[in-house]
């Protein structure tokens, strides 16, 4: 799966994109957004205030218990701020 | 009848308007959104918008067919600018023609208020400090939930 | 602040907007509304607007003045014209400048909606065959009816 | 008293401005508005329908009871249809 992370969510974990295979423990989004919060200080202080956390899949809007596949596009990023 | 661009270029209003209304007769009224670099604290150098492409122009989309569809609308068009911008400059201009002004207005405010909280942009604030990602602001959620 | 016209001549809405954004960087929504001669049967060959010259600009001033006082803006301009337009031509300009969005939005339906009922401008539409004085609307008296 | 009329009223009366003394028995725009419709068969037409006459005294929007002296600007409208 492809993993896009924006603002100061890829600021924290230090890259804005990443290629990873599905573990297959994760299902859902929450499972993701638990999994990826142990690969590292960054990946925690970027997940840490779960509440704040928006995804999407593919490029819709998901929610926590959205599911996930290894062929999807995954983004995480913090409630949006344009207009 | 909806036109939606997502780039870095600035926008001029007058222009914008002068293509909705091209050889028609049959509007009445044209409401336009201009939402612009604003420093609150007189120490803004400069103002950041981040995006996601693939997502940004879909998502406009989705919003300006939604007020199309829940509003009597003849046209409109959004334009959202993304990169580094000055204060006082552009960032964002929603328009929307429609026979009567009551329409206009409320797909207006309507696509504003959701396109402030779903389409996928983030603004970040440098000073000659520092710089600081912009928070939401809950007064955006608010404004959405009242078309529900 | 308030800057008010009653003129014959066409205007730009790009070029009234850049005049209130000149230098300022603490204005972060811009809302203008444009109201253009509908040809709603096909037939209109040319709409005349009369108005009551000493009369019409006072009372611009007072409403542009009220919506002012009522709302946070920054700057505000209003354009009438008058004469003898052709269908998809432009009749009225209101803009609004703001810190927020809200206050931009509201103080420009405020101002048309009292300009529809008490600025003193008539309408006569033309068609090939006859001339007839535009009826007033009942639902602009309830328009502006909802800011008391 | 300076009296002005627009558009259809101006119409029906077949002029726009008129100058007059104003009457002993004058004193109110529904005093006026009496008067007036009594000097013909226009101004009899242009103030048949009453509730749809508007005034101004002196550039001001007016009432019925609104008084009214011989140094005034008066104009009568319809109601008004610009924007």
């Amino acid at each position: 799966m492809k993993i896009l992370y924006f603002a100061w969510m890829r600021e924290r974990i230090g890259t804005g994109e990443e290629t990873l295979t599905k573990p297959e423990t994760v299902h859902t989004i929450q499972d993701l957004i638990t999994y990826l919060s142990t690969r590292g200080e960054g990946y925690a202080a970027a997940f840490e205030v779960h509440m704040l956390i928006r995804a999407a899949i593919n490029e819709e809007h998901a929610t926590l218990d959205s599911p996930v596949t290894d062929q999807d596009e995954i983004a995480f990023f913090p409630p949006v701020t344009g207009g | 009848m909806l036109t939606v661009r997502v780039e870095i270029d600035d926008f001029n209003q007058g222009q914008e308007i002068a293509a909705l209304q091209k050889k028609r007769t049959d509007i009445g009224a044209i409401v336009t959104f201009t939402g612009t670099v604003r420093d609150m604290t007189g120490t803004l150098t400069s103002l950041t918008l981040e995006h996601y492409p693939g997502m940004t122009k879909r998502e406009l989309e989705r919003i300006g067919q939604d007020a199309i569809t829940r509003w009597n609308l003849l046209g409109c068009t959004i334009i959202h600018r993304y990169g580094t911008l000055k204060p006082g400059e552009n960032i964002v201009l929603v328009i929307t023609t429609a026979p009567h002004r009551g329409d206009a207005f409320k797909a207006a405010e309507y696509i504003m208020d959701y396109l402030k909280t779903s389409a996928p942009f983030w603004k970040k604030e440098t000073t000659k400090t520092d710089s600081t990602w912009v928070d939401a602001k809950d007064t955006d959620d608010q404004a959405k939930d009242r078309w529900s």
